[in-house]
């Protein structure tokens, strides 16, 4: 029966589905000119929610639900950043959604629901609980995508997500039914000691090929990366830029849950995919992004990469494997907030900011804004001292400790073309003269400016000291 | 404050860029002064290294060590030893020079153009400053970003190829040195270069290392064949930036491999040895026959800079021959001293190369040697500096190039007569490309017209010019300070070269 | 006699019509939706058939939920149909390629 | 007495304020002044250098050898910045300083009306200067130093006039055939510290035994004694320096250069560097006959060979230049015989007598305003009998006519070549005995030609056409003939300063040798700065048959080579004062031997196609070929271009239908299936 501990272990969660109700009361009763007190409630909400998961934490693991439901250190690191994420898109996302008609209520109450469905998804204790929490985030993800009714790209976006993302849970599923069958068991708890006693190891085996397909659709790795450039592009990029962050930790802590908790005796096994998964993203996604001239297209090709260099740290499939594929998931969040983010600054009503052009001598314009972007982009190439090296050197040396040397030097052979396309941006923005006429210069609303600026240098200070950081994503995995 | 010395010579400049770049485009003088006044303050800081340094001690010296990243054992650790002191005191003469010679050259954004030399020169002494591993990696990775936008902005024509070039080579380069660096880490557990001296290495993982390091040093120092992206870059760069480059950015290829290569797989070093100097012989001879032809004055020096370095790298390989084959510590040292300070003295020669090349540019806006000759008629001063440096590129004795090449050619004849023969070939084939150069600019008579309205240099290039001339000739009329400075130094490595690790 | 092996292969062949259908399909996007419907019952078969088998209820607690989400999943689904024909006015997957390369 | 360390330093550093002052000051201080101080430092250095050599002879001081300076210290190789002063280095201090003083003081009127006066003063300091480091020098770091500084400033004067394409031409040529002689030089140097484990010449010379059985290991099976490649080493940078056969091409050129300097650099001292380099590194050499014969057989080559070319030049300095490369042949061979000491006499005399000729070529020049083709001159005697009669002074001791300097020193050498049986000596006689008659043929050849028979000029006094200008003019041009034969108004003697060291050098071109001979060539007076194995001491051969210069004199007049002088004379005499019309039909009769000569054999035309143009053209090939080609077009670029295909490939993968999307997902479900069973077996 559940009692008070378990309502206690979700309160954070609960919490969230009440205040997205009542936003979306709030919202019925709002005359239009009242929306951004609506806008600073919502980040408020988040913000609130991210205290509950800090104060609430438990000093260990704790389950709630018989097992459904776990509320420990990862769950706690991955929420964190996910809300706080979604704070950030809040925050830079709103002058978009006015420059455009599109200052709803939805946009808040789908994504915090979304948060909801990564928050329940990252700290599933069965299978039943990762789908349902998996469909929560995927659901909401496919309204917000088809947000803007008029667009035909969003709507064309909407339905390639729609279709390809029913196909995965759908795998996700049929995988799930058939480790149900090997093991006669759906709480990942149970599933890790009867994975190795099992009559039909087969049968299992099959079933984890279906779950990573599950997962490697989330995380958007290739071959299951089609849906993410015509998502990122086609929706608009106060969407993109939720899709590309928090999502991704969500995809994380599915991947660590399924396999790490669940499956983790078949290591041996799932470790060998990831590292094929692993080298076509990294190839595939740094190949083709290249030759990108739309700038939120080329962005999605480097998401597909970064899933790379993610796998390079869950092949390792140890403590400090995980720690470095969590440590990556968060930077590559805070840096893709952080691109998207510069990106919505300077996007205004009828200018998209969305082709590499537009940043044609940025640097005349709006020096400001160019250095940020600059940063950002040595970060995401994994230049140091920024932010986007030590992750990558992280993940690097766990596949370098999981005795996957090759993996190793695939990653850096292809950080090396990958490191082309991002100086490209630099160079536009840079090195070009600015064409004639455009106007291109930070949005003037301060709020933004600030936050994004500070979103920025953290990952200029998290190159000096992204000790603690990572502290703590290892000691999550130790305990 | 000074026993924070060296944290101190790596961040003056880097915060001092921020007041700088503070003062905007609208306030060009405010940011060349206060540039100025940041580079002053940490050359006087440099020379307070000396004092501080005891050059009898080989051991590294104002040791500074703070935990980093405790769960990697990562240090943020500082020292010097003599030869770090030489380049640190070479990086903060040029980074003065450069500011001085960008004065007025540079109209568009100079306040960014200085930040960017500021943060460039911090950098730079960091990476000669750092004894762990990964913050050397830092430094070493981190500098080449204002060295990218440099080039890119305040570059020629072709400026983007060459940066795009320039940026790719060396990350191409340094990302094997970085899996290497890991792969030591897990073995050794800490990226203390010390601990990594001490780590035993099987031939095998020596050799695969070896080459990790050499990649990232070979396209830095640059060697052939990897040598392609300098003479782009330098075409490209602006004055400042060309001097920067070829005066003290080379010269971190040549230090990678005393801190690397020597200690850490001195095994493979041997049984490779051969490698790296037919490619230092290669750079002497193949590359000064390239330089003979060239029409881009600096192409040409930029060609004569990666011959000038093929002798740092002979220098440096060659030890490996005397001590463990004919057991010669002091003609080793004879060849690792000439490396040094030919890597001082290239500074100098080749910052002072670039320096008169940017007088010409600024005055007649091309560097295609066709265009010039008979400049001495109007620019008589000009023409005394130029040919001074010139004469010390073709090594002439008396003038700081003479030294370094002397000393390697000493010590390459104990190891092998042969390595001497074609390293002197330097000789000939310097003094030609360099005097052919001169002959067809600054000699003859004026045939464009433009050239007949050139201006003698002014103060300011004289005072540039003339710091450089007395750098070069000091160090060419008396050389013995600059080797006790690193003569404990230098000893010590030698000496560890002797000890196997198999 | 019926085994378990039975539903199984039924199971089986019921996700893999699905699957085929799928990509053969290049006319109508509600044959999609109709695909993906199929797929998921060839996921309760699984879990019936496997909870039946062993004699423990999760496995068709598990179906109730997938069929309930299943709902909501159409209704999602038609709701972008829609949109995708008031864009377009088309529902042709071949002629839905705007966003390539 | 000690010498001081004081004196040596101010004789070295003198020349070298002096030519800081007018080099840095010039403009300031003006004309007269620069020259009043770099003559000043010259007077000082050449003033103490005679105090020196006295101290040294009848003072009685020891020998000087310390060091001032560590240059470097690198463990146990030193090397220091010091001074060696024996007589040998005494003497060659004294001739350098006085020739270079008399230089000077000619300089004043030769320059007179050139805008470049003020350099050229500190020039000519700087290489008194750097002369000076390269004999005083006790080590072979600073010797090299002093080598390639005269190097330098060699290549700074010959491109003087740098307006002259032919000027800046020839002085890239000199300093790069110097060059390939310090390559050798350098190589030698090294070759020293390799085997002595010393760069100073008292520690190598006092173990040079310890060379002998040494070998150094060219290839796998080839060893060459040490003493051998150490003594050819070094003899390759003497013959850059000392413009010996087949570096001997830069020379000729070299007359680009003011008169002055082609007296004081490339006559009196800077390429008798090599010579006195030899005969200083004697113990060195004298263990190896095979290093004395090479020396030999390459000095008599040169002795000979270029001797001949000097009969066809009209070129006034370039007879003399000829000349000049032959007499170095001479000392040359002298080396070669183990006759040091000879070859020193000969380097002093000919200093006096050759440094005379010049400057007397150059006051011709001057009253001919700078033209210097013989073939417009003649019958000049009436107009400048002072350069007449000292010219023909130095043309006597030139030939080695008896009694004159040149006949002691020059027919010493003959007679040690003929006394000498080392391996091609028999070669070298004939060579040094023919040279003797060429020698004088083409000595009377420039005197008939530039003083005596009839004018070749005619006067055409216009006064618009101002000196000055006109000067200017004269140095555009390349060899005078824009306005051949045509003077503005007639040749007249050269003012005193010109006519001074003329004299000054006429008086040592006539006394010297006698003077000196006994002494120098067989008596022990350079002690121990030269030294001669018994088995090979040819001049103490001669030495026993000698009395004294008088009877010596004498005797020469019996002797083969004054014959060979008088026949030349008589010949001379005969073509160009009766009959010049033979020499055309000479010219004519033996035309390939003339143009044999008249190309210099071909050497400068070989070399610039081969060298010069070779060069370029393997630049350009390795440059296109190598870096731009391979490594650039096929590796970097090349590269970078594949990958953009490949991108270009792998995106068209996104085709943007729904289906391919599908059907990519499925493909990687059976990806994974069907590797998990490949594994699976």
């Amino acid at each position: 029966m559940p009692n008070i501990n378990d309502i206690l272990i979700l309160l954070p969660e609960l919490y969230l589905v009440v205040a997205a109700c009542l936003l979306l009361l709030l919202d019925a009763f709002m005359k239009p000119e009242q929306r951004p007190m609506l806008h600073w409630l919502s980040v408020a909400v988040l913000l609130v929610a991210i205290y509950l998961v800090i104060a609430g934490q438990p000093p260990q693991a704790v389950t709630a639900f018989n097992g459904m439901f776990v509320r420990d250190g990862v769950a706690e690191v991955l929420k964190v950043f996910a809300l706080l994420t979604t704070a950030l898109v809040f925050i830079y996302a709103k002058p978009y959604l006015v420059d455009r008609k599109l200052f709803l209520g939805e946009f808040y109450t789908l994504t915090i629901f979304a948060v909801i469905g990564i928050m329940l998804l990252v700290s599933a204790g069965n299978l039943l609980t990762v789908y349902l929490g998996l469909e929560l985030l995927t659901l909401s993800s496919y309204a917000l995508v088809a947000l803007n009714r008029d667009s035909r790209l969003s709507s064309e976006a909407a339905i390639k997500y729609f279709v390809l993302g029913a196909l995965a849970s759908g795998m996700l599923l049929y995988g799930m039914s058939m480790v149900y069958g090997a093991t006669g068991t759906l709480s990942l708890a149970n599933l890790h000691g009867a994975a190795l006693h099992t009559g039909m190891p087969q049968l299992l085996i099959f079933g984890l090929i279906f779950m990573v397909v599950g997962i490697g659709f989330k995380l958007g790795a290739a071959p299951f990366h089609m849906w993410i450039p015509d998502v990122y592009q086609g929706s608009p990029t106060a969407v993109t830029i939720f899709i590309g962050s928090a999502p991704k930790l969500a995809a994380f802590g599915m991947a660590y849950r399924l396999l790490a908790s669940g499956l983790g005796d078949l290591s041996q096994h799932w470790q060998l995919m990831l590292a094929v998964l692993a080298v076509l993203s990294l190839a595939i996604g740094n190949l083709v992004a290249i030759v990108q001239s739309n700038l939120k297209r080329l962005l999605a090709y480097s998401t597909i990469s970064h899933m790379g260099y993610l796998l390079l740290g869950l092949v390792n499939a140890g403590p400090e494997g995980y720690a470095a594929a969590l440590f990556y998931a968060i930077s590559y969040a805070l840096m893709s907030t952080a691109a998207f983010g510069v990106i919505l600054a300077l996007a205004r009503a009828g200018f998209e900011c969305e082709e590499i052009d537009d940043l044609k001598g940025l640097n005349q314009r709006s020096p400001w804004a160019a250095f940020l972007m600059m940063l950002v982009m040595f970060s995401l190439a994994g230049v140091p001292p920024l932010f986007g090296f030590f992750a990558k050197l992280l993940v690097l040396q766990a596949a370098i400790h999981a005795g996957m040397m090759w993996l190793a030097i695939v990653g850096a052979v292809f950080a090396i073309v990958g490191l082309y396309y991002y100086l490209r941006v630099v160079k536009v923005m840079y090195f070009d003269k600015p064409v004639e006429g455009t106007e291109i210069r930070l949005q003037s609303d301060a709020s933004v400016r600030v936050v994004l600026s500070l979103n920025v240098l953290a990952l200029l200070v998290l190159g000096f000291g992204w000790g603690p950081l990572f502290g703590w994503c290892q000691r999550v995995f130790v305990g | 404050m000074f026993n924070h010395l060296l944290s101190l010579l790596i961040w003056l400049p880097v915060v001092g860029a921020i007041p700088v770049l503070l003062a905007g485009s609208g306030r060009p003088n405010v940011a060349r002064w206060t540039a100025l006044l940041v580079a002053v303050i940490t050359f006087v800081l440099s020379l307070y290294l000396l004092p501080q340094y005891n050059a009898a001690d080989s051991a590294k010296q104002l040791v500074e060590s703070h935990v980093w990243i405790a769960s990697l054992g990562v240090h943020y650790s500082l020292a010097v030893d003599g030869i770090s002191v030489a380049l640190i005191l070479l990086t903060c003469f040029v980074g003065i020079l450069v500011i001085v010679g960008a004065w007025e050259v540079i109209q568009d954004k100079p306040h960014q153009y200085m930040a960017a030399m500021l943060v460039l020169q911090g950098l730079m002494i960091g990476v000669f400053c750092a004894t762990d591993a990964l913050l050397f990696y830092v430094f070493f990775e981190a500098m080449l970003i204002p060295m990218f936008i440099l080039i890119g902005v305040w570059g020629g024509p072709r400026r983007v190829y060459a940066t795009l070039k320039f940026f790719i080579y060396t990350f191409f380069g340094s990302i094997f040195m970085l899996v290497g660096l890991i792969y030591l880490y897990l073995k050794a557990g800490s990226f203390d270069l010390q601990v990594l001296a001490a780590l035993p290495l099987t031939l095998k993982e020596q050799s695969w290392l070896f080459f990790a390091f050499l990649i990232a040093f070979a396209v830095k120092v640059p060697m052939v064949p990897v040598h392609t992206w300098l003479p782009d870059a330098h075409v490209e760069a602006p004055t400042g930036g060309s001097v920067v480059l070829a005066a003290v950015m080379l010269k971190i290829g040549g230090y990678g491999f005393l801190r690397f290569s020597l200690p850490i797989v001195p095994d493979a070093s041997e049984a490779y040895a051969w490698l790296v100097i037919g490619l230092s012989l290669t750079a002497v001879v193949y590359i000064g026959y390239i330089a003979l032809v060239q029409e881009d004055m600096k192409k040409l020096v930029a060609y004569s800079s990666v011959a000038h370095m093929g002798f740092v790298t002979l220098g440096i390989f060659i030890a490996f021959m005397l001590v463990r084959g004919a057991g010669n510590i002091d003609a080793a040292k004879l060849g690792m001293q000439g490396a040094m300070v030919q890597m001082i003295s290239h500074g100098f020669v080749s910052g002072a190369m670039f320096s008169c090349i940017g007088v010409l540019y600024d005055r007649l806006h091309t560097r295609q040697i066709k265009d010039y000759g008979g400049v001495i008629n109007v620019m008589p001063w000009f023409g005394f500096f130029y040919v001074l440096f010139a004469m010390a590129n073709s090594g002439l004795p008396g003038t700081s190039g003479f030294v370094g090449e002397f000393q390697v050619i000493l010590a390459s004849f104990q190891a092998n007569p042969w390595i001497a023969l074609f390293a002197a070939f330097t000789l000939i084939i310097g003094a030609a490309y360099t005097l052919y150069m001169v002959k067809r600019v600054l000699w003859g008579d004026i045939h464009n017209p433009h050239v007949a309205e050139m201006k003698d240099i002014n103060g300011r290039e004289i005072f540039v010019l003339g710091a450089f001339a007395a750098a070069v000739l000091a160090l060419g009329i008396w050389p013995q300070p600059l080797i006790h400075l690193m003569d404990s130094s230098v000893t010590q490595l030698v000496t560890q070269l002797g000890n196997h690790k198999v | 006699m019926i085994t378990l092996s039975h539903f199984i292969v039924l199971g089986a062949v019921l996700f893999s019509i699905a699957l085929a259908s799928l990509f053969i399909n290049r006319k109508n996007v509600i044959v999609l939706l109709m695909s993906i419907e199929l797929m998921l019952l060839a996921v309760n078969i699984n879990f019936v058939a496997f909870s039946r088998f062993m004699g423990d209820a999760a496995g068709q607690v598990f179906v109730f939920f997938i069929l309930t989400v299943a709902a909501a999943e159409t209704a999602i689904g038609l709701a972008i149909l829609v949109l995708l024909f008031r864009n377009r006015s088309t529902i042709n997957i071949a002629e839905i390629d705007s966003m390539k390369g | 007495m000690e010498l001081s360390t004081s004196i040596l330093l101010t004789i070295a550093l003198a020349p070298l304020v002096g030519c800081l002052l007018a080099g840095f000051f010039g403009r300031i201080i003006g004309r007269a002044g620069s020259h009043t101080v770099t003559i000043l430092g010259v007077a000082i250095a050449c003033g103490l250098s005679f105090y020196v050599l006295y101290q040294l002879t009848t003072g009685g001081a020891p020998v000087y050898n310390q060091n001032i300076y560590t240059w470097f210290e690198i463990g146990r190789y030193t090397a220091n910045v010091g001074f060696l002063i024996d007589r040998l280095t005494a003497m060659m201090m004294v001739v350098v300083t006085f020739v270079s003083l008399l230089v000077h003081i000619y300089t004043i009127g030769y320059m007179a009306d050139d805008d470049g006066y003020q350099r050229f003063f500190s020039y000519i300091s700087l290489f008194t200067f750097s002369m000076l480091m390269l004999v005083m020098s006790n080590n072979f770091m600073q010797l090299f130093f002093g080598w390639e500084a005269v190097g330098l400033v060699s290549y700074l004067l010959i491109g003087f006039w740098f307006k002259r394409p032919t000027a800046i031409f020839a002085n890239l040529k000199a300093f790069l055939v110097n060059r390939v002689g310090d390559f050798g030089f350098l190589l030698g140097i090294a070759a020293i510290l390799y085997f002595l484990n010393t760069l100073d010449y008292a520690t190598a010379f006092g173990n040079a035994d310890s060379l002998v059985g040494k070998t150094l290991q060219i290839t796998q099976n080839t060893h060459w004694d040490a003493a051998t490649v150490i003594g050819i080493l070094l003899f390759i940078g003497a013959m850059g320096k000392s413009a010996q056969v087949p570096l001997h091409v830069w020379l000729p050129d070299s007359m680009e250069g003011p008169t002055p300097i082609s007296a004081l650099i490339h006559a009196a001292t800077m390429v008798t560097a090599g010579i006195f380099m030899v005969a200083r590194m004697s113990p060195l050499f004298e263990l190896s006959d095979t290093a004395l014969s090479f020396v030999m057989v390459i000095g008599a080559t040169g002795a000979l060979f270029t001797g001949l070319i000097g009969i066809v030049q009209n070129d006034i300095k370039r007879v003399v230049a000829y000349s000049t490369l032959s007499q170095l042949g001479y000392m040359t061979v002298a080396l070669g015989v183990s006759a040091y000491a000879g070859a020193v006499f000969h380097l002093m005399t000919h200093a006096f007598f050759k440094a005379l000729l010049f400057l007397g070529a150059g006051s011709v020049i001057i009253a001919m305003h700078h033209e210097q083709d013989m073939r417009y001159m003649g019958g000049l005697r009436k107009y400048m009998p002072i350069t007449w009669i000292t010219m023909w002074i130095g043309s006597l001791a030139l030939c080695g006519v008896p009694f004159f300097a040149g006949f002691y020193s020059k027919d010493a050498i003959i007679e040690a070549v003929g006394e000498s049986h080392r391996w091609g000596a028999h070669y070298a006689y004939f060579c040094v005995m023919a040279g003797a008659f060429v020698t004088a043929l083409y000595t009377f050849r420039q005197m008939y030609l530039t003083f005596h028979g009839k004018e070749r000029f005619v006067v055409v006094h216009d006064h618009g056409h101002g000196h000055d200008e006109h000067h200017h003019d004269s140095h555009k041009d390349d060899h005078g003939h824009h306005d051949a034969g045509i003077m503005h108004e007639t040749p007249k003697e050269s003012p005193w300063v010109v006519t001074l060291p003329l004299i000054l050098l006429a008086i040592p071109s006539i006394i010297v040798g006698a003077l000196a001979v006994k002494p120098l060539l067989y008596g022990e007076w350079f002690g121990s700065a030269i030294h001669v194995n018994e088995a090979n001491n040819v001049l103490g051969e001669l030495g026993k048959e000698f009395d004294n210069w008088f009877s010596a004199a004498l005797h020469g007049f019996g002797q083969l080579p004054f014959w060979l002088v008088a026949a030349a004379f008589a010949i001379q005499t005969y073509i160009y004062l009766f009959n010049p019309a033979v020499a055309e039909r000479i010219k004519n009769a033996l035309k390939p031997v003339y143009n044999t000569l008249n190309h210099k054999y071909w050497f400068d035309a070989v070399y610039y196609i081969v060298f010069a143009r070779g060069g370029i053209a393997l630049g350009r090939a390795l440059w296109k070929g190598g870096d731009a080609a391979v490594i650039d077009g096929v590796l970097i670029d090349g590269s970078a271009g594949l990958v953009q295909r490949i991108a270009g490939g792998v995106r068209r993968l996104q085709s943007g239908y729904l289906y391919h999307y599908v059907f990519a997902m499925i493909l990687g479900l059976i990806l994974l299936l069907g590797g998990y069973w490949l594994v699976g077996q």
